[in-house]
């Protein structure tokens, strides 16, 4: 288990590869990558900006990351999330997990972004071609697949 | 509320709280009736200027104190930093 | 959309770098790898051997890869899958899928993984320590796990 | 079952069906009232030795036309090639 929230990118294959060598009990390893689109709701962007809380961005993503092996038998996992500008085509965040079964891998990691995506202290700004822009406001639709998570006993699953 | 003797407070501010505000943190010293998370809104809010357009809506700010998220009725009691910020957008 | 089949391993991170490079409509990347357990059925293996139909076996992959397409808007996909023998901890299989958005990437990958595990044509052999092993049997919770998807009209999720 | 000429017929192995026949592939000579994929496997099995040892539980072996997966009651008549191999077990 380990998160970092930084400027610099990340190596995908390099942290599977730190996850997983050397170790034969695990058998199903899911990564997600999330990556800044050309556009938002539809309106072209030249650029984002991510800011954090120093701090207790990453006790949360701690938190929940501990909450994933809580509900998951993972046999490892990382959270990276990058802050500061970034482009159109950049990667923003990785999740990794690991795990000997591919349903608790696939599932995990889908229940770390959800919670990456509605709940971690992390704030967007976008800039668009015309020099509009600004923060961008917080998604119902996010928040909602969050809540979905939350409605089930630990130990079960969603789908 | 209870009355205790006012002390500094530091808070942090981020996304478009922090630019409204023109900083990213501050000490204050609010009186001694500011008892809850609201209470200091309110009192922040009064001081009008920016603190006037950040905490314009306060029901849209929210707040952690310590680094943990907390509820407009929580008691500021002991906090070593009450942060405020918008709902958070993820990534 | 391509499908491989090959003795040779993969590289993750070059697979995803391929399918994104220079594209800036892509949000969300899923990768699944499968590795080999150095056991199985809670007793030992030295290797696992896996054989597959030349030809059937790739027609299958791209007709289930483009099912994918039909159910899930993604923007790319890649499925590599090895033959051969394999000791533990190599890797098996990987399957990358991305789209704009991570629901439609982390279930179209899911799906694959259950239709590769129950449907497509191979078939694992494995040794253990002391000489013995075989052909494996069919898993009924694989075949369980894909007809859970068999069972939604396309379109729709299973989540 | 209609009665037509004995043709030639690619048949190909997989897995355990392959290593008990004792080989990958084969081309056999079914006599022309062998008509579907049941009425080949029961010819197959008939014939003994290897055939005997490949066939013994015919409903455990599957079987495919042309890499495409059918049942029992398929009919060969112009199939190119016809595989038979056991119940797949995926990665």
């Amino acid at each position: 288990m380990s998160v970092a929230v930084q400027e610099a990118d990340f190596d995908i294959g390099a942290e599977v590869a730190r996850l997983t060598s050397g170790r034969d009990d695990i058998g199903a390893i899911v990564t997600f990558t999330g990556t800044v689109r050309g556009q938002s709701g539809g309106r072209a962007i030249t650029d984002m900006t991510l800011e954090h809380y120093p701090g207790m961005t990453e006790a949360e993503l701690e938190r929940i990351e501990a909450e994933a092996h809580r509900r998951w038998p993972l046999q490892a996992s990382r959270i990276i999330h990058r802050i500061g500008r970034l482009s159109p085509g950049e990667n923003i965040v990785l999740v990794v997990t690991a795990s000997a079964h591919r349903h608790a891998a696939f599932e995990a990691a889908a229940f770390l972004m959800d919670y990456l995506k509605s709940r971690a202290p992390f704030w967007k700004k976008e800039s668009r071609p015309d020099g509009s822009g600004g923060w961008v406001d917080a998604r119902d639709t996010d928040d909602e697949a969050m809540a979905r998570w939350e409605s089930l006993p630990a130990g079960t699953t969603a789908r | 509320m209870t009355a205790h003797p006012a002390s500094p407070l530091r808070i942090l501010y981020f996304a478009w709280v922090r630019e409204k505000m023109g900083r990213a943190e501050e000490t204050v010293e609010p009186p001694g009736d500011v008892a809850t998370v609201a209470d200091l809104v309110a009192w922040l809010k009064a001081q009008g200027g920016e603190y006037g357009e950040a905490f314009a809506r306060p029901e849209i700010v929210r707040a952690a104190i310590d680094q943990t998220h907390v509820k407009p009725s929580a008691p500021i009691a002991g906090a070593r930093e009450i942060a405020f910020f918008p709902p958070v957008t993820g990534g």
